[in-house]
């Protein structure tokens, strides 16, 4: 255990850093904005994405292919929609201000 | 490569920068954009600029952006074309494709490691190569997290859509558990070795999606947008699973911010609602069949009142206040509310709107719908501001509102909203609550409220009554 | 070693946590206290389980003990025995100590690293080898800015202490950027090899001691709460150089919090006085010989009253208000107008203290003020809580504060204190000012509340003043 | 410029999320708090005296161990004043709340 944490050392400052940011970044938000907010996070985890392009671009057989693909259209659903709602949403917010 | 690694590093910034910019009002639009350039950046970035261990590109281009392209027409029309008020649903539906992706990318790779390594799984287990256990214990994790957050997420959205009903199974929870255990331990067998089977992963998946449909399938309908900022952070922590997998940073930034972001968003939705995370998931408080909170209702009579007379009283009042709740939006009766409104001002009465934080289905629901029909948003005032109004206020007209009203929230410690703020109606001189029946809201208990003197109920569809509301108005002048 | 990492990691959290928990006054004396167990654990594994590469651990512990203990007990006893009214400057000396201990150890390291190499300096110039000379880059950055911390804070000290005057020499803001400029130059040319003296550092360490002095030395000794909290984030950053030079993750992030949270922390503190940073360094506005603010100044005609009339207009009061300032301090009077609050209480008057956010020359210096005479803290209320309360309020009495009571923050665009929020005393029926003369305050400005029909002035020194005030309240009986 | 931020990602992530961590920290404090936060952080960069210790520890020469002592005892200094003056100014504030 004591190894592991040695070991990974960096890598676990990076985690507690970033937990700590999210949690951070919520704290203080008015609770209208949680849906938009929500919305927004829902778009931004659709980075998963790049992922699937990855794996797409070095797939050699047919069955991998097709699944990335299916991936990939499914990582961009996330990402577009996600963003475009948001966007969406928070105009609705605005309007006439 | 190099400049991807700064891209990466761009796209991180981004997505920091823009999560924070959502959480204000001013900002929120800004950031939004933000993230969604830096996603830009991140994503053409890996195409062009992705290399392998051994230098080669990435291959099979036109299908990569053939799904580009297919998913932004698709995922563009759909948040375009969805009406404002299905919103969550849609959310819901995204995530679960998100989690999806996450998923397949680590079935891909499970083939993919299979087929390469010599002997197939049992080779891995065999070799006892450390590198290769860790990424197979990663796979599980992204696969079993982005199954149940996909499962989960379609009937979330089915649910929502009015699909699917809330279904409970006698000693559903021991089941769930039971099978969350089960999903956790074969893989767990797997990586250590003692389960060897090379179509096991394949199971758990399967297990994993079962998992999520029963996962969701008992919670009321009605917290579903708790169930989806949970879920949403599941997504991202199976993002965060696929930054590992490919030691990349920008996924594990935007996944990790997310699973940590969107846990206490979680937490934070249920305290405006007075509930505990548990209360939600495993409560049966916003299911179907509840008892009301507190033994006994109240006693008492009640006053109804017709179109005719409330038309009047709120033509002579100087000010009026209206709270909107969910049966508003059931009635779908915003752009009524609106004229009724503009007839009011027209009159030269002062009209507002008080917005509970949590009056609705879904945080905001109340601003959105009323933008929706083009509401003045300086109209809209928010609990803090508009409680010390009610005072000077002559008529609040309570529309498809209740427990945002419920003065056992402050009065009734044994109340399940028990210390929730609430619109303080009953400083005003006369209220109207605009209900179809005496019957209860969300949280399932009575309303004293609609028994005090100063109340007169007008019962009827909140689109239909207003619509009559309207009517008088006009045949009064 | 391993335990050591570990122990480093907990100690990482510790310092943000404890931060974390100092932003909130219920948490603030449970999070100093967690922060201070990190730093133990920090030190005494560093002390037993320090390895070098060589796999030895550190020799003359029996030094460093003594080291230890020498500091641990002139520290404690400065930190206890100083004066709550002290605090600003002792925090500036013992931020100057930081500042030279991280001096220290980039010198002890380069002698280390010359006498170490082959041919010296010019040895490891010639070299030409990157990490030697990112490491002598390292330490030049750490000395540079430990030095200017260092003998920043002595002299801000010494100005708070009332030792050292204000000064500015003719074009002085040249001769500093000059200086600084020539500081950077001399080190860069030596890391480039260009200059390659031995002896080069060390000039360069007692020119960055001298701009420290040259840096604070015109600065007003009002602004000196800014000019500590800006050389705090600079020891901040001199530390985490040190966590650079070691590769060591606990300095480095209790640095890099220190810097990044002390930055922020210095410009809101100057954005709570309606300034810039910029005009704090290099503006004139809070220095010794300015002008009034804008032209002329008010007309009017100023009221004065006596002692005894204005101890019959509290004594007969419902509620008094006393508004402490910067003058309350200067007199040392927090001990009398505890005495005088007690007395109206028994009177059967209400008394409350209005606090607003940067009366007298530190955040928070009216509440240590107070709490040093044990005044009753739920008597001390916020500016946004007791504005609304002014309307209801007999007499204000106003004790030693200018500046967080001038109307011209509201009305007067072309003041320089214009958009400060202040306490609107001018709502209370009476107002009662306690000062010396009619001299300005910190601003510098005229206050027209002094010309105000409803005011009128106690003249001379507080402490004078209110024991008067005592005295008539007590023959009164 | 490029090379250098790829070769060290890592520390640039630590490092920028360990700023914002560091201003998200300040951002929603009451300004009666400024005072004893400044302390607060003060005593936390008092965490240089690690490097005094380590520095002390490998000390050969008698300069450098007179000069390695001082800078131990002033780090001492620094981090024991910081913390017992931060926690006095604490007391003040919650007196008999
Ligand atoms: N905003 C969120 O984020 C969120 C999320 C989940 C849960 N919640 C919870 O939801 C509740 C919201 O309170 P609320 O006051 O807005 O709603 P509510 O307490 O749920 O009450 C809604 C009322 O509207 C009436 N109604 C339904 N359909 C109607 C129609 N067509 N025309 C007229 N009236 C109709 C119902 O009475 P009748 O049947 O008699 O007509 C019902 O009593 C809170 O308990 C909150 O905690 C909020
Ligand atoms: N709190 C912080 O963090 C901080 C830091 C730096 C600067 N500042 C600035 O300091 C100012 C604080 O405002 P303030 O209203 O507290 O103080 P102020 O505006 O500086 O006024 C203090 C007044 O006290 C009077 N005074 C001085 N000695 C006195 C004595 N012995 N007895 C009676 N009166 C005496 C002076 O008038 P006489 O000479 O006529 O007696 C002076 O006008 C603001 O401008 C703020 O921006 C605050």
């Amino acid at each position: 255990m004591i190894d592991f944490i040695a070991e990974n050392q960096e890598f676990i400052y990076l985690l507690i850093l970033m937990i700590f940011v999210g949690v951070e970044l919520i704290s203080h938000v008015p609770s209208v904005l949680h849906t938009p907010l929500m919305s927004g996070a829902n778009a931004i985890h659709g980075v998963v994405i790049i992922g699937s392009i990855i794996v797409m671009g070095q797939a050699e057989d047919t069955v991998s292919l097709v699944l990335g693909f299916i991936a990939v259209v499914l990582g961009t659903l996330n990402v577009v929609g996600g963003f475009v709602v948001t966007d969406r949403m928070l105009e609705m917010f605005k309007k006439r201000k | 490569m190099n400049i991807l690694y700064v891209l990466y590093l761009i796209a991180s910034l981004t997505f920091i920068l823009g999560l924070k910019m959502l959480g204000s009002p001013k900002t929120a639009r800004r950031g939004n954009l933000i993230a969604a350039f830096g996603m830009a950046l991140a994503i053409f970035g890996t195409i062009f600029l992705y290399e392998d261990e051994h230098g080669a590109h990435l291959g099979n281009l036109p299908l990569i952006f053939g799904g580009l392209v297919l998913g932004t027409g698709i995922g563009w029309l759909m948040a375009k074309r969805v009406k404002m008020t299905a919103m969550p649903q849609m959310v819901s539906f995204f995530n679960g494709m998100g989690g999806a992706c996450a998923a397949l990318i680590s079935l891909i790779e499970y083939r993919h490691l299979t087929q390469h390594t010599h002997g197939g799984l049992s080779g891995i287990l065999n070799s006892a190569d450390s590198e290769m256990l860790t990424r197979l214990a990663i796979m599980y994790a992204g696969l079993i997290i982005g199954s149940i957050s996909f499962s989960g997420s379609i009937i979330a959205y089915g649910k929502l859509e009015g699909k699917i009903k809330d279904k409970m199974l006698p000693g559903q929870q021991v089941i769930n558990i039971g099978l969350f255990l089960g999903i956790v331990l074969l893989a767990v067998l797997n990586v250590a070795g003692i389960l060897t089977s090379e179509s096991l992963l394949y199971a758990v998946a399967g297990l994993a999606l079962l998992y999520g449909v029963l996962f969701v399938m008992p919670i009321g309908g009605a917290d579903m947008p708790v169930v989806i900022s949970l879920l949403n952070s599941f997504t991202g922590i199976a993002a965060a699973f696929g930054g590992f997998l490919y030691d990349n940073k920008v996924m594990l930034i935007g996944g990790i911010l997310v699973g940590s972001a969107g846990t206490l968003l979680t937490i934070v939705m249920c305290q405006a609602m007075n509930r505990s995370l548990l209360n939600v998931l495993i409560g049966n408080f916003g299911g179907a069949a509840t008892g009301s909170g507190s033994g006994e209702g109240p006693q008492g009579t009640v006053k109804s009142i017709n179109a005719s007379d409330a038309a009047i009283l709120m033509k002579y009042a100087k000010k009026v206040i209206i709270v909107p709740g969910y049966g508003l939006a059931v009635a779908q009766a915003q752009h009524v509310v609106h004229e009724l409104e503009e007839l009011l001002e027209a009159e030269g009465v002062e009209v507002k709107y008080a917005i509970h934080p949590v009056a609705g289905r879904m945080p905001g629901h109340m601003n959105v719908l009323l933008a929706e029909s083009n509401v003045d948003y300086d109209k809209l005032v928010e609990m803090e501001d508009i409680n010390p109004e009610f005072p000077t206020c002559d008529v609040v007209v309570v529309i498809g509102a209740n427990d945002v009203v419920n003065p056992a929230a402050k009065t009734d410690p044994a109340s399940p909203i028990y210390g929730m703020p609430i619109l303080e109606v009953e400083d005003a001189r006369q209220v109207i609550v605009m209900k179809r029946s005496m019957s209860s809201g969300y949280a399932g208990i009575e309303n004293e409220l609609f028994y005090r003197d100063k109340t007169s109920m007008l019962f009827g569809d909140a689109k239909k009554m207003l619509t009559e509301l309207v009517n008088e108005l006009k045949s009064m002048d």
